[in-house]
């Protein structure tokens, strides 16, 4: 079990910890969006790396000697994933769209404010 | 930006190469890598290039927003419809053997041709109507 | 092990490298656009590369796919930077 | 023999992509760096392919489409490259970056520092 | 698994996470578009690499291009600069290195990488690489013709296996087309814009 075996299961908590780490910490709503791609993208390397077999070549059925192939199910749950992500980041940037319009502004706690002040208005 | 003949005459150059490549992953998706959702984004690809390129009014001279609006709607039926097919034969939802009865591995082969297109056609317009929307034309 | 595939491409993920050092440092946006067109040629070429140490069937179709997507994607950064509008 | 060709024919372009890098990173400012970009490295693109075209002949006894998807990418780079180069140095320009003429290089510094900033 | 994967392998994750952590420290909301692009092109290969094709090409024309376009013009509508602010912040560091040293600690239970006995690739992969899931009385694979088989197997999975679940996820992007549509409908008359003119009379 060298490093370099443990290396893509160390590598994909970091990346899911970045895109953690400015979910939270940064307040930009573009920003957010960008580091929930961040997250995704480290799910979508733990399946690829769990679908890997030794001397396994890409699931491309070829005619001759039985070959090893690597797991195709990941890569199709991955593949829908992509688009699916693609998707979701265009209603996000929708959304992000139409507070800039609402708001002004698209931090979110510059958002908070507003809605507080708001609030105390009302009342 | 459009105003560079350089970049239009390169631009022009590559688009038709784009769209045709985006049909070859498209129909090559059973034998190598590729599939409807690559092509999908391919071609939107092309079309986003032209219309940087070019100006939208011609981009929509060559592809009328009511046909990606019907696509986009059509690709998703076409997936339904392929399934429905196996419903009317006496067969369960999407199997697609019974599009060609004397030959089941060809049946296999042409449902999956019809699914593929169906998410292709899906994925290119929703992803064209996606960046439109987003970059404030009007529906 | 170590023959001249795998030199050149570990050559071209230093290139790799470097260019993403320019693209972290800018300083201006015209910089960090360069970084990134060079880095999608980078790309294209290490696809082609592995395509043949791994000896794989299908990697030169990404390689073309990624040399025509490439340009577009350096056309919309420039047509942001200059109009700040896009279409 | 023709191996060996192929051999250098990579390994040279190696040397050419990654010199070429190494241009954009150290290079003073940005006109100058469109030149490692615009030639170096597509030199470096067309000999790395060519050697692998080479190298594929010889391999796979004249895999005929794999060597065809080569060319057509080594003609796409070919292409792109010096086109996608002058659009940025188009658009550099357009929006007034000024060259760094090495004569007051504090002012060049300060000139782009404040582009940043404007951003 | 053969020395080059795994020294690329290592390699192009080294440089991804460096691209990432530069796009998400950076405060030039282009520039950071601009080093997820790169970021992208990384993964690109990196799925290559790992024997990923239709993944790698699925990334390479999502992320490199169609994620780019959008996200820049997303950005000609809200700006580029992201608000000046503590890049230090407690409760979030707290979370991320609670959280991934729990991940840390789960991922020692995991098959090593390439494990030929990992429960992932034994049980139900190899009756989709041979294609004989539900079939009954498969036909005999000829010269030219697969027999049953469709050669990429991932197509096969994805639109025959698994084509409930892909009709599924057609729907949802079908659905994400609308909603951008409905939501950026322009709303013409109304009085909930707050915009600078109009919050006084609101």
């Amino acid at each position: 079990m060298s490093l370099f075996e443990t290396f893509n299961s160390i590598a994909f908590v970091v990346i899911m910890m970045l895109g953690l780490y400015t979910l939270i910490a940064r307040q930009n709503l573009v920003k957010k969006t960008l580091g929930l791609g961040l997250f995704q993208t480290g799910i979508f390397l733990m399946y690829i790396t769990l679908g890997v077999r030794d001397g396994g070549v890409a699931p491309i059925l070829q005619e001759g000697a039985p070959l090893t192939y690597t797991n195709p199910l990941p890569h199709v749950l991955i593949l829908t994933a992509i688009v699916v992500s693609l998707s979701t980041m265009a209603v996000a940037l929708a959304l992000i769209i139409g507070v800039r319009e609402e708001y002004g502004t698209i931090e979110a706690d510059e958002i908070a404010t507003i809605d507080r002040a708001d609030a105390e208005e009302g009342a | 930006m459009s105003e560079s003949v350089v970049l239009r005459t390169i631009g022009g150059m590559l688009f038709p190469y784009i769209l045709v490549y985006g049909l070859y992953v498209q129909m090559h998706g059973e034998i190598g890598p590729g599939g409807g959702f690559q092509a999908g984004v391919l071609v939107a690809a092309a079309f986003i290039l032209h219309s940087l390129l070019f100006g939208k009014e011609l981009t929509d001279r060559l592809l009328p927003t009511w046909l990606v609006d019907l696509s986009m709607s059509l690709g998703v039926l076409l997936y339904i419809g392929v399934g429905i097919v196996g419903l009317v034969k006496g067969s369960y939802f999407l199997d697609y053997s019974v599009l060609d009865p004397t030959h089941p591995a060809h049946a296999e082969a042409l449902g999956m041709t019809l699914v593929e297109a169906g998410v292709g056609l899906t994925v290119a317009s929703v992803i064209l109507t996606m960046v439109r929307k987003v970059n404030g034309e009007p529906a | 092990m170590l023959n001249a595939e795998l030199i050149t491409a570990l050559l071209v993920i230093g290139g790799a490298f470097l260019a993403l050092l320019r693209a972290v440092k800018g300083p201006t946006t015209f910089d960090r656009v360069l970084a990134v067109n060079v880095f999608g040629t980078k790309t294209v070429v290490l696809l082609a590369l592995l395509g043949y140490i791994g000896d794989r069937t299908g990697f030169l179709d990404i390689a073309v796919l990624y040399a025509l997507v490439n340009f577009l994607g350096t056309i919309a950064l420039l047509k942001f930077v200059e109009t700040r509008r896009l279409g | 023999m023709l191996e060996y060709v192929a051999d250098a024919l990579m390994i040279l372009g190696g040397f050419f992509a990654f010199s070429g890098s190494l241009g954009i990173l150290r290079l003073p400012d940005f006109y100058s760096r469109l030149h490692p970009s615009g030639t170096s490295d597509t030199l470096g693109q067309l000999l790395i392919l060519g050697g692998l075209s080479l190298k594929v002949i010889f391999d796979s006894s004249g895999d005929g489409l794999s060597v065809g998807k080569l060319v057509a990418i080594s003609l796409l780079l070919f292409v792109t490259t010096p086109a996608s180069t002058h659009a940025i140095s188009r658009v550099a320009q357009l929006s007034g970056l000024k060259p760094w003429t090495g004569a007051d290089s504090k002012e060049a510094d300060f000139s782009q520092k404040e582009e940043d900033t404007n951003e | 698994m053969s020395d080059p994967v795994l020294l690329i392998n290592v390699l192009l994750l080294l440089l991804a996470i460096g691209a990432a952590l530069a796009a998400m420290w950076t405060r030039d909301l282009l520039g950071a578009v601009m080093l997820m692009g790169i970021y992208s092109l990384l993964l690109a290969i990196e799925w290559a690499n790992l024997f990923a094709m239709d993944v790698s090409y699925t990334e390479a024309a999502v992320g490199a291009g169609a994620s780019t376009i959008l996200l820049l013009t997303a950005l000609t509508r809200t700006g580029t600069r992201e608000k000046a602010g503590p890049n230090f912040h407690p409760t979030a560091l707290l979370t991320v290195l609670v959280t991934g040293a729990v991940l840390i600690y789960g991922t020692s239970d995991l098959p090593r990488f390439g494990d030929p006995l990992a429960p992932a690739t034994v049980h139900v992969a190899p009756e989709y690489i041979t294609q004989t899931v539900g079939k009954v009385g498969a036909t005999e694979a000829t010269e030219n013709d697969f027999g049953d088989h469709v050669p990429n197997a991932v197509t096969a999975v994805l639109a025959s296996y698994r084509g409930y679940d892909t009709m599924f996820e057609t729907a949802v992007i079908f659905t994400a087309g609308v909603c951008v549509i409905i939501i950026l409908r322009p709303l013409a008359g109304s009085a909930r814009r707050r915009t600078a003119g109009s919050k006084e009379d609101a």
